[in-house]
């Protein structure tokens, strides 16, 4: 278990809704670590404070990785930001409606977002403007569809040996 | 023609027609199959980008011009190491001065950086 | 010396291939020469792209050591190799690239799909792995395994040297390989 | 009189061409011996120097998130071998250790240390890999087939325990499939007698020998604070100076217990890189040591996986002759019980850095959604900019001694 300092917590979550206010939809402290809900539009100012605010010093993105809520029609972005002067991890959550899928980009924040958020361009079809070069990066350049969302099937389309009636589908 | 040079006959006649006997067998007997995209260069598996033929720097020919030369010099030295008994001190004191020559040019050479290969 | 012990001092020689011999002398089939010569020196190209490739790299390690069957000299480009070793995972964005390697490597040529991956997809039966190379190239030998333990591996590499032992000098011209090579547009 | 090189004297009447330099480029493409996996380089040369690269990976993405979506969590596990073959215990304790954090199982002391003893041996394992492959790389072959022979005694003691050498699946959510054999801890403390003289001879081959140390020394150098941005850890960013190892900022595991040193190096190039490796080594044996004292200490030889009937599955005798645990193994192997809503994040230190586990679980069989935080994906973002300028040579030894490892890049 990660160590759960309950005093951080509360500072990170009061400086953020005093510097955002209602930007910030929800914080809660799931299992070990504070997650907190952005809204969409202030995404980039909220990292970039996390970063560079004196007593956050947030200076590590541990990982970025799309979510696809289905039922909600929305496309998220999850950060893991972890400080190592003060050895605090929290997780940052947007969402954003499906129709236009488009996030302010972190790459000018942390380098290490540059691929991550390639990956998640290729896997959920989310942009991320500001982009040095938003290309696919894993898949095959001329895939058209995204294939992390759920509807994608996860089987090899071209395999006929594999008919649903041997699995009693 | 001298009585003693056919056995060196006999050895480069052997090693050439084994040379070429091999080299023509195994055109006939090997199974080819040649097509366009076999003769491209391999380019580990992605199709070539740019040509080969762009000039690149000229210190690699200086390099190797350079090695030819002093190697030439190497092979001066042969001769008057198989006969350095007869040669004596003359002979000795004219391979220093042909090394001497050689090795002001090899100053000159290290002084201008030729050989200097790190640095753009 | 007990017996084992000069089993082990005599080293093992190639079996000389059948033929007629007599006083002095040994005839065989010219064929059977040039298959004894291909079987043990096959140079393999290790085309390792994932576990497979850790696996194959114990299988050239000292501890099974494939150099005993004459693959000692690995070689990287097709164009000294006989022997195209396709170890681990293929992706789709990976198929042109192994069909380059293909078509690029001089005949006579063998293939072996080592690992599950290889020859079937494996365990990963998803949008972005080609389910098996032999949708791209003719394979001749198929490992089983995920990863297969090095002596499948070398147990691949001795089926592929029967068949290079034992393969007519006039295979690669037969009708028969001309039609496996049209399946797979191999012009 | 000392004449000074340097000086432009020489140069004087040196034509320097004005029109632009040409560049050619060269493709380290994905069939290359050098790069020990299936990644492209495309590199803009000028002689042998490097201007720029353009690297292509996702050649063996196998889409293992996609995946991990349908399988029950159970199944997950041989998936979690095939991130980081070269030391895939490690991958599966750490995915098994995130599960118990979502369901709350605490796992008794003796399987914490059992763990440490599986997950140390993996490390110096995918060390010796890359150790010795670094050699490779620069000429040295003999540190590999020598030190290559320990590998294949990890390997055995692999098989003693799960029975399989690379991809081991091995571990249970909450523990073991079976206590080690004695056969296994015989292995264990015969490897411990024989592997610091191979080790020493191995460094003795390599780290004080003229020719590694000027190939290596101050090649691909990276600062400390570059690493950070761009998301280094593992060995790769202690090589850099920053002395951040999982173990001990967020021990897991019961690490607390053990004291070991984190190596850290100055100028995070090759050689620092290669030293840390090394002395990493050590200290895995160091702790391997202490695990094995802690275990003979105990009294009690025999429990090998947590008691929470729900999520752990029972011991096969357990399950022949008594009922519940038949209902019990049934439930879990069929992927029936259901797993709380919730999500986790949790990381473990493994060989290339810190590899983390997000589990997002929505109450079904199988995760909703589970990303990996690869180490390999996110440091080879940095190549580029360690590469350039250097010479081609030194661009492929960096590369190997980032120990960038296909599964593990694009899962």
């Amino acid at each position: 278990m990660f160590p759960i300092i309950p005093e951080r917590n509360q500072l990170v979550v009061s400086k953020l809704i005093d510097q955002f206010g209602d930007a910030i939809e929800s914080h809660e402290l799931l299992k070990d670590m504070l997650c907190i809900t952005v809204s969409k539009e202030v995404i980039h100012e909220v990292l970039l404070f996390l970063r560079d605010e004196k007593e956050m010093q947030f200076n590590f993105l541990t990982t970025l990785c799309g979510m696809h809520y289905p039922e909600k029609e929305q496309l998220g972005v999850v950060y893991h930001l972890h400080s190592f002067v003060n050895n605090h991890r929290i997780r940052i959550k947007t969402a954003t409606d499906i129709k236009n899928p488009v996030f302010a980009t972190a790459t000018t924040i942390w380098p290490a977002a540059n691929w991550m958020e390639r990956e998640t361009y290729d896997f959920y079809g989310i942009l991320f403007e500001g982009h040095p070069n938003l290309v696919r990066i894993l898949n095959m350049d001329d895939m058209t569809d995204f294939p992390m969302r759920k509807e994608f099937p996860l089987e090899d389309q071209t395999r006929e040996d594999k008919d649903d009636s041997m699995f009693g589908r | 023609m001298p009585q003693d040079y056919i056995p060196v006959l006999i050895q480069t006649f052997v090693v050439l027609g084994f040379v070429i006997t091999t080299m023509v067998l195994t055109h006939f007997l090997g199974p080819k199959r040649s097509s366009r995209a076999k003769l491209e260069n391999f380019e580990c598996g992605i199709e070539g980008m740019g040509n080969a033929r762009s000039p690149f720097s000229v210190k690699y020919f200086l390099i190797a011009i350079l090695f030819v030369l002093f190697d030439v010099e190497v092979i001066f030295m042969y001769p008057w190491a198989v006969n350095f008994k007869e040669l004596g001190k003359e002979g000795f004191l004219d391979m220093l001065l042909f090394m001497t020559l050689l090795l002001a040019g090899f100053i000159y050479i290290i002084l201008k950086g030729a050989l200097k290969w790190d640095k753009r | 010396m007990s017996e084992n012990q000069k089993q082990i001092d005599k080293p093992t020689v190639a079996e000389p291939p059948e033929g007629v011999s007599g006083q002095g002398f040994f005839a065989t089939s010219f064929e059977k020469a040039v298959g004894l010569a291909r079987k043990n020196s096959l140079w393999p190209l290790p085309f390792a792209t994932s576990c497979c490739g850790i696996e194959f790299m114990a299988t050239m390690g000292a501890h099974y050591d494939l150099a005993r069957f004459g693959s000692e000299r690995l070689s990287f480009s097709p164009r000294q190799s006989d022997l195209l070793m396709v170890m681990g995972t293929v992706a789709k964005k990976m198929g042109p690239v192994l069909r380059e390697v293909y078509i690029q490597m001089a005949e006579p040529k063998w293939v072996i799909a080592v690992g599950a991956c290889a020859s079937s997809g494996g365990i990963f039966d998803t949008y972005s792995v080609m389910q098996g190379i032999d949708r791209v190239i003719p394979v001749d030998v198929y490992v089983p395994g995920c990863p297969p333990r090095p002596e499948q591996i070398i147990d691949g590499l001795m089926k592929i040297q029967e068949l290079a032992g034992n393969e007519s000098l006039r295979r690669r011209h037969s009708q028969e390989y001309e039609d496996l090579m049209k399946k797979y547009e191999i012009e | 009189m000392a004449i000074d090189l340097d000086t432009d004297y020489w140069d004087k009447d040196v034509v320097r061409s004005e029109e632009p330099k040409e560049y050619n480029t060269l493709n380290v493409g994905p069939t290359h011996p050098a790069t020990h996996g299936v990644f492209q380089n495309v590199m803009l040369m000028d002689g042998e120097f490097i201007v720029s690269t353009e690297q292509t990976i996702g050649y063996i993405h196998r889409a293992f998130e996609k995946i991990a979506e349908r399988r029950p969590f159970y199944q997950i596990t041989p998936l979690t071998d095939r991130l980081n073959y070269c030391s895939s215990p490690i991958n599966n304790m750490g995915w098994h250790m995130t599960v118990e954090k979502l369901l709350g199982i605490e796992t008794p002391k003796r399987v914490d240390y059992l763990r440490i003893v599986i997950m140390e041996l993996a490390r110096i394992a995918d060390h010796i890999i890359c150790n010795s492959v670094i050699g490779v790389d620069s000429g040295a072959l003999t540190g590999f087939t020598y030190i290559f022979q320990d590998r294949e005694y990890i390997y055995e003691i692999y098989e003693e325990i799960c029975g399989a050498r690379l991809t081991t699946n091995m571990g249970r959510i909450g523990g073991f499939e079976r206590n080690f054999s004695d056969k296994a801890w015989t292995k264990i403390r015969h490897f411990l007698k024989t592997f610091p003289a191979h080790l020493k001879e191995f460094e003795t081959l390599l780290a004080r020998n003229r020719i590694f140390m000027d190939r290596t020394i101050n090649v691909g150098p990276f600062p400390a604070d570059r690493a950070l941005a761009y998301g280094f850890t593992g060995p790769n960013l202690r090589a850099c100076g920053v002395d951040y190892d999982v173990r001990v900022m967020n021990p897991y595991c019961s690490y607390e217990e053990f004291d070991f040193i984190v190596p850290i190096g100055q100028n995070g190039d090759t050689y620092d890189r290669f030293m840390v490796r090394q002395e990493e080594m050590k200290q895995s044996m160091h702790i391997i040591e202490q695990a094995i004292a802690k275990l003979d200490k105990m009294e009690d030889k025999e429990t090998y996986y947590a008691s929470d009937p729900r999520f752990v599955l029972p011991p096969k005798e357990k399950v022949y002759n008594n009922m519940e645990a038949l209902i019990w193994h049934f439930k879990i192997v069929m992927g029936e019980t259901d797993i709380p809503v919730g999500e986790v994040y949790h990381c473990v230190e493994a060989a290339n850095g810190e590899l983390g586990f997000y589990l997002v679980s929505d109450g079904g069989r199988t995760p909703s959604r589970l990303h990996f935080r690869r180490p390999c994906f996110i440091f080879y973002q940095a190549y580029p900019e360690m590469v350039k300028g250097n010479m081609l040579s030194d661009a492929i030894l960096t590369m190997s001694s980032m120990n960038v490892i296909a599964g593990e890049l694009d899962a």
